[in-house]
């Protein structure tokens, strides 16, 4: 999954050696992202590309599936006539790619009449909540259980972490989700006789965001913490930390000032991954718990081919992540001062 | 007689590890005066740098102080809750480190990480210390001392950073500075500096200073009184011209003889010690330097350990033999050639069989 | 007066030149605008008689362990030649570079990285024989055999890895290695500065030794220029990326041309606390600049003593011309003053 | 042909004899033997490949329950009840049998894509690593796009637009394309990664002095020394194939029925959710069992592989 080949990318950062790039820092970070943003359009367009090329090399039309009878060949000509499939598939293509540019995803095959963004701006405000929601649960427990662990390593703190953090990262989200309905909607109704259950789908800005945002955020929690928890260690050993103790600083200042600051520094670069493990994984979570957002309706678009959906769908996703990508590497040139920009 | 500022009596200091106790220090006693300079010598893994960390107390993690005592100014180190043992450290006693690249926070501003060390200690308010950290950088020579002090370690040179290490080390006004090896990773040109800088700052601040070091030239250079460890054990000790003129022990006197001078044409072949400095878990029976030896006799091997015996005024060494008892003979014998003459000539055989157009 | 405590150096003046590099350039570009370069080796003169020790000193950066790089041809230069035995071996490829290359072989730094962690002693050390397919296989683990109990190790080890190894030991299979095809030029890059002193001096010792049996050439890089003085003929001193100054070991001691041979020498301390008592180093100010941007003029013109700036130091780049001694030359406008 | 110690003369100098002889493989599969957890891992997963393997045959010899076959009378048996120790399905069917069968699908995925997935990125990074240049270039700049692209999104598209009618391994033909398209990059990029630190480490600037050919370096030299982290990568890699193909069959675009499978299993289950708990509980701890036992032998890997770990 994303998060396990997340290896923080740092092509285009290098420590500096020769030359101090100080004077002219924040310039060149103006001058870096341009250039980040600038290569984000090759990136997305590639991703058009592919699942363009991806989605017509499929055998049969979109219309083989649609509601499970065989349509006959006047409809079939008349719906490739109204999306345009009767045209060359380049030119089909460079009319995406020029309506893209108008923020024109075209209409979508399954629900007729509706264009993609709707269907995307429909479902938007469902993934993002999930999605905010366990983003700020990975950071603090993440973060705050790897420190705990390595700064009592080998005590039952650390173990219990640990353990945690193993069987989190083992169980995918899914087998999570769907364990967690067993229990706390199923299990507990029986047990306290319908008095305390958490919802086992379905939408509500209340215990309805429990279930699906802590099964989001489990997996990216375990990696946090197993992560932090390394990097906390590595640093405890480090020449500058028997320097801190030795100019006489109190734990509490060793820890804060100089552990923290630098064992924090690989965590932030894996949050772009962490990133876009919530975005796939809220196409897993949204269908578990029945929840009409991007994701599921995502799902919804692959088994029913509905190709503009997919395309939408995928684009968005993709740009989400590069941005997430950027954010982090951006962070990252300002938490570490070594980073030079090139 | 100058006033004693700090005194390790019987030092033991132990590594529990899974293949046995390591004994990095083994019974060390020795002192440091105020205002004089110390040099502890001997080759990697002999305890120099484990002696200096017991000293503070920051020894690595399977690492512990068995038995022993280290006072300074009559209180025991040893004994001291964790509270004055911060206080302690960096303010009493305040230590340089080797590797001037890793020992500095690299996310943090140098001007920062001096001013901590002073703030932790309650000596200088904040405002107060900052004001002193471009003081103290210009006293180590530190140019444009008002700019760099923003600067972060990555920007600074190793000479540089080194000089920022002393600058914090002297920053509390500490009446010992313990420095390890505090030039081996820089350049020669830089060392030279950075030498210079410390016998000036000896003699300025009247700070005592405790070398640890393997290059004898330094501890020639710097100091007034050696310390020679061996095996975790000090094998000999002594003024600094006394040891360097005829040294006792046959280990010194190898030490001495294993480094070229830049000041001597070629003479003589080096010393060379044979073998390895021993396991501090399963060190040898009898003098622990026996094996390495070479003017080695049995009862060396045999008898308990010698006792650090009193050789000449203020020098002592643990030895049974003695430099001064060893023949000239002897010496040369330990100087000649090991190379088997015999794989030698069985190579040279062999090359002219199959070698070809590589002849020599 | 000192020539009568010297030891007669080994090789004439007038013996053959086994090394010759004429104008060798090696440049890094860093990428980014405008070319960008580290110029580790900009310029080099320099020549390597058969039978001695050079001795090649200079501090970290100066551009040493590239030019040794650019002898033994691991690294291709950006321009200028390097002859070897009348050969241009920048200009070889395959057969010829074969034959070459199993006369000139290399010792390096670090005893832990040299050796691939991953093979036995006897396969290392088989491997150059391989390469060149000397002798039969029998004769070849035979080989290995002679070679390790040269070195003074135990030729039973052939199937032991590295890890097992000191450091000193390591070394030894190193230098073992290099010998192994029986080559008549050695290049030892910085071969004893990771060592512990005593080991250091085990090798050292090794090193005479062997030069002295199978007639050996040796370039010997370090930057202790103690070491280097003990084992050498002549010794080149180098600086950012040029030779400012070559000279037999005792000249370049006695009486340096080159303000910084001068410096470099008087910073080294002696162990002898009679000597260091009186001792006045010459401290050079600042440190060593960028070999991306070095200075104009002479390179070492902003931290020279003596230096005349502005002035001639800082515009003309002095060449490398004789100087105090026969057989001494310096790059310096003021050679000898000071 | 050793030669007698004591027929050498002239005091040798390190003659001592280094305590043990341990190869770095040897070395480093004792240190895995002593992981309690690693070796636990490995335990459960030879089960499942025994499973695996002969449960077709329990089912042909009536041994176990047919996991095809419906039976309309034992709908929703719960566990331990007429024989079917696990229960059974919505439809009728022994879940016990349909769990061993469905590691089949599991196990093969994740087994064979690594094997797809090792010779690729080791080829691709390899060169790129050495050669450098423009296939190294090429494959920066395809990682840079690779990773803007959501992985389990591409899987989903490919899947369904190339499906394939079948027995379940014919099936499985477009899974292991989707599956390793997405991850051979990653292994790419280490690759490339580890030999780029290798080119830069002195032994193999020794071999080329003592001169050793590219092919030789790459083979005798680089790839062993990288061989290490490549393994703990692959080790990893299986859980998580097996992670996506679970998604997949539980999404309903993964193998269809008849064939069973441990996703599928899990959807099936949740339709069933509040008559049939335990129709979800065993598939998905199969699952996450399994994946946990994957990443306890890739941690033991990691850990007895790990050079700062030796002596």
């Amino acid at each position: 999954m994303a998060v396990t080949a997340g290896r923080p990318k740092r092509g285009a950062l290098l420590p500096s050696r020769l030359t101090d790039a100080t004077n002219s820092r924040i310039g060149s970070l103006v001058l870096y992202v341009i250039r980040r943003l600038l290569w984000m359009i090759p990136v997305v367009f590639f991703v058009i590309v592919i699942t363009f090329i991806l989605m017509h090399s499929a055998a049969g039309s979109p219309w083989d599936k649609s509601g499970g009878r065989q349509l006959s060949q006047v409809i079939v000509d008349n719906l490739n006539k109204k999306y345009g499939l009767d045209k060359p598939v380049f030119q089909q293509f460079l009319l995406y790619i020029w309506n893209v540019l108008h923020f024109d995803f075209g209409l979508s095959y399954q629900y007729q009449g509706k264009s993609v963004v709707e269907l995307i701006g429909g479902g938007w405000p469902y993934t993002a909540t999930i999605g905010v929601l366990a983003f700020a649960l990975i950071v603090p427990i993440g973060v705050g259980l790897g420190v705990l662990a390595a700064l009592r390593q080998n005590t039952r703190v650390d173990y219990a972490t640990v353990g945690f953090a193993t069987f989190s990262a083992s169980f995918p989200n899914f087998v999570i989700g769907s364990l967690m309905i067993v229990f706390f909607s199923v299990l507990l109704y029986k047990w306290t006789g319908g008095q305390f259950f958490l919802p086992a789908g379905g939408w509500g800005l209340d215990d309805h965001l429990i279930m699906p945002s802590v099964t989001l955020a489990l997996l990216p929690i375990a990696y946090t913490a197993r992560l932090t928890r390394a990097s906390t260690l590595e640093t405890i050993r480090q020449d500058y930390i028997r320097t801190a103790w030795a100019k006489g600083l109190s734990e509490r200042l060793v820890v804060i000032r100089h552990v923290l600051k630098n064992s924090l520094i690989p965590v932030v670069t894996t949050l772009g991954p962490t990133f876009a493990f919530l975005v796939t994984g809220s196409v897993i979570v949204e269908t578990v718990f029945s929840i009409p957002g991007i994701g599921r309706a995502f799902v919804v678009a692959v088994t029913s081919r509905d190709y503009p959906m997919i395309l939408g769908t995928t684009v968005l996703f993709s740009v989400i992540i590069a941005a997430a990508n950027l954010v982090v590497d951006v962070l990252y040139v300002f938490i570490d001062p070594r980073v030079r920009l090139t | 007689m100058a006033q004693t500022l700090l005194e390790v009596e019987d030092l033991h200091t132990q590594f529990f590890t899974s293949r046995g106790v390591v004994r990095a220090v083994d019974g060390v006693s020795f002192h440091v005066d105020a205002g004089e300079t110390l040099g502890v010598v001997g080759e990697s893994g002999c305890g120099k740098t484990m002696t200096a960390l017991s000293i503070l107390r920051l020894l690595p993690d399977p690492g512990k102080i068995v038995s022993g005592r280290i006072m300074f100014r009559g209180n025991d180190v040893t004994k001291m809750t964790d509270e004055e043992i911060r206080d302690f450290r960096g303010n009493d006693v305040a230590m340089i480190f080797q590797d001037p690249m890793t020992s500095l926070n690299p996310v943090t501003k140098i001007g920062k990480q001096i001013e901590e060390a002073m703030t932790a200690h309650n000596r200088f308010t904040e405002t107060l210390a900052r004001g002193r950290v471009i003081e103290l950088l210009k006293r180590v020579r530190v140019p444009a001392a008002e700019s760099r002090v923003k600067d972060y370690p990555h920007q600074f040179s190793g000479g540089m950073r080194q000089r920022a290490m002393i600058a914090m080390g002297l920053s509390n006004e500490p009446s010992l500075l313990i420095a390890d090896e505090p030039t081996t990773a820089l350049d020669v040109t830089v060392q030279a500096q950075i030498i210079q800088l410390m016998k000036q700052l000896n003699r300025e601040l009247g700070t005592a200073m405790m070398l640890i070091t393997h290059n004898m030239a330094l501890v020639a250079s710097l100091c007034q009184r050696v310390v020679v460890m061996y095996a975790g054990r000090i094998v000999e000790e002594g003024p600094v011209d006394q040891i360097f003129k005829s040294p006792q022990h046959p280990y010194t006197w190898s030490l001495l003889r294993s480094v070229p001078r830049v000041d001597e044409s070629r003479k003589d072949r080096l010393v060379s010690i044979k073998g390895l400095p021993p396991d501090l878990s399963h060190p040898p029976p009898g003098c622990k330097f026996h094996p390495r030896c070479p003017f080695v006799v049995d009862r060396c091997k045999v008898d308990p350990e010698p006792s650090l015996d009193e050789v000449a005024l203020g020098q002592v060494a643990r030895c049974w033999v003695l430099m001064r008892n060893v023949k000239q003979e002897d010496v040369e014998e330990a100087k000649k050639s090991a190379l088997s003459k015999e794989a030698a000539e069985k190579l040279k055989a062999s090359t002219a069989e199959v070698g070809g157009d590589a002849g020599g | 007066m000192q020539a009568a405590e010297r030891a007669p150096a080994r090789v004439a003046a007038t013996d053959p030149v086994l090394v010759h590099i004429k104008g060798a350039y090696k440049h890094f570009p860093i990428g980014g605008f405008g070319g960008l370069a580290v110029r580790a080796v900009d310029g080099v003169d320099l020549e390597i008689r058969r039978g001695e020790t050079l001795g090649l000193v200079g501090e970290s950066g100066c551009g040493k362990s590239t030019l040794a790089r650019l002898i033994t041809a691991l690294m291709p230069v950006t321009a200028g030649s390097i002859m070897f035995d009348g050969q241009d071996i920048t200009r070889l490829r395959g057969g010829g570079m074969r034959r070459v290359r199993r006369k000139m072989q290399m010792i390096f730094q670090d005893p832990f990285a040299s050796l691939d962690p991953r093979m036995t002693v006897g396969d290392i050390l088989q491997e150059p024989l391989d390469n060149f397919h000397v002798g039969s296989v029998r004769e070849r683990r035979q080989r290995v055999q002679e070679l390790l109990r040269l070195v003074g190790l135990n030729p039973n080890f052939t199937n032991r890895y590295p890890h097992e190894f000191s450091g000193g030991q390591r070394q030894r299979i190193g230098i073992a290695r290099a010998l192994a095809v029986n080559p008549s030029f050695i290049v030892c890059d910085e071969a004893v500065s990771a060592l512990d002193v005593s080991i250091a001096a085990q090798i050292i010792n090794l090193l005479q030794d062997l030069q002295r049996e199978f007639q050996l050439t040796y370039l010997f890089i370090a930057h202790d220029l103690a070491v280097v003085r003990h084992l050498s003929d002549r010794i080149a001193v180098m600086y950012l990326g040029k030779v400012v100054e070559t000279a037999d070991r005792n000249d370049i001691y006695d009486h340096p041309q080159h303000p910084y041979t001068k410096a470099l020498l008087s910073s080294i301390p002696v162990p002898d606390p009679v000597v260091e008592r009186d001792r006045a180093p010459i401290t050079l100010k600042g440190e060593i600049p960028s070999p991306v941007n070095p200075p104009s003029g002479c390179r070492f013109h902003p931290r020279c003593p003596i230096a005349r700036v502005p002035g001639v130091c800082s515009e003309v780049e002095p060449p490398l011309e004789p100087h105090g001694a026969q057989d001494q030359v310096a790059a310096c406008h003021f050679a000898g003053q000071a | 042909m050793a030669l007698p110690v004591a027929a050498v003369e002239g005091a040798p100098i390190d003659w001592e004899v280094p305590e043990q002889q341990v190869g770095l493989w040897s070395d480093a599969w004792q240190r895995f033997r002593r992981n309690r957890l690693a070796v636990l891992g490995l335990g459960i997963v030879i089960f499942l490949v025994g499973v695996a393997l002969i449960s077709p045959l329990l089912v042909h010899f009536g041994i176990i329950h047919d996991p095809i076959k419906q039976q309309v009378e034992s709908i929703e048996t719960p566990p331990g009840v007429n024989g079917h120790l696990f229960g059974t399905d919505i439809l009728g069917r022994d879940t016990l049998s349909r769990l061993m069968l469905g590691s089949q699908v599991s196990l093969t995925v994740g087994l064979l894509v690594q094997g797809i997935i090792f010779p690729i990125g080791l080829a691709i990074g390899l060169t790129a690593g050495y050669f450098g240049g423009r296939i190294d270039n090429l494959l920066m700049r395809f990682t840079d796009i690779w990773y803007a692209f959501p992985d389990l999104l591409f899987v989903l598209v490919v899947v369904s637009v190339w499906s394939v009618n079948g027995p379940w391994f014919v099936q499985l033909i477009p899974i292991f394309g989707a599956i390793a398209l997405v991850n051979w990059v990653g292994l790419a990029r280490l690759v490339r990664g580890q030999v780029l630190s290798i080119k830069e480490k002195e032994y193999i600037e020794a071999a080329r002095a003592s001169g050793s050919s590219p092919l030789k370096l790459i083979l005798k030299h680089m790839l062993p020394n990288s061989l290490g982290p490549i393994i703990v990568t692959l080790t990893f890699g299986i859980p998580n194939a097996i992670f996506l193909e679970a998604v997949l069959s539980f999404l309903g675009v993964g193998i269809r029925p008849p064939q069973p499978t441990w996703g599928q299993m899990v959807a099936d289950g949740t339709e069933a959710i509040y008559a049939n708990p335990t129709s979800v509980v065993f598939p998905a701890f199969a699952i996450g069992f399994t994946l946990l036992a994957f990443s306890f032998i890739g941690d033991g890997l990691r850990d007895a592989l790990d050079p700062r770990m030796r002596r």
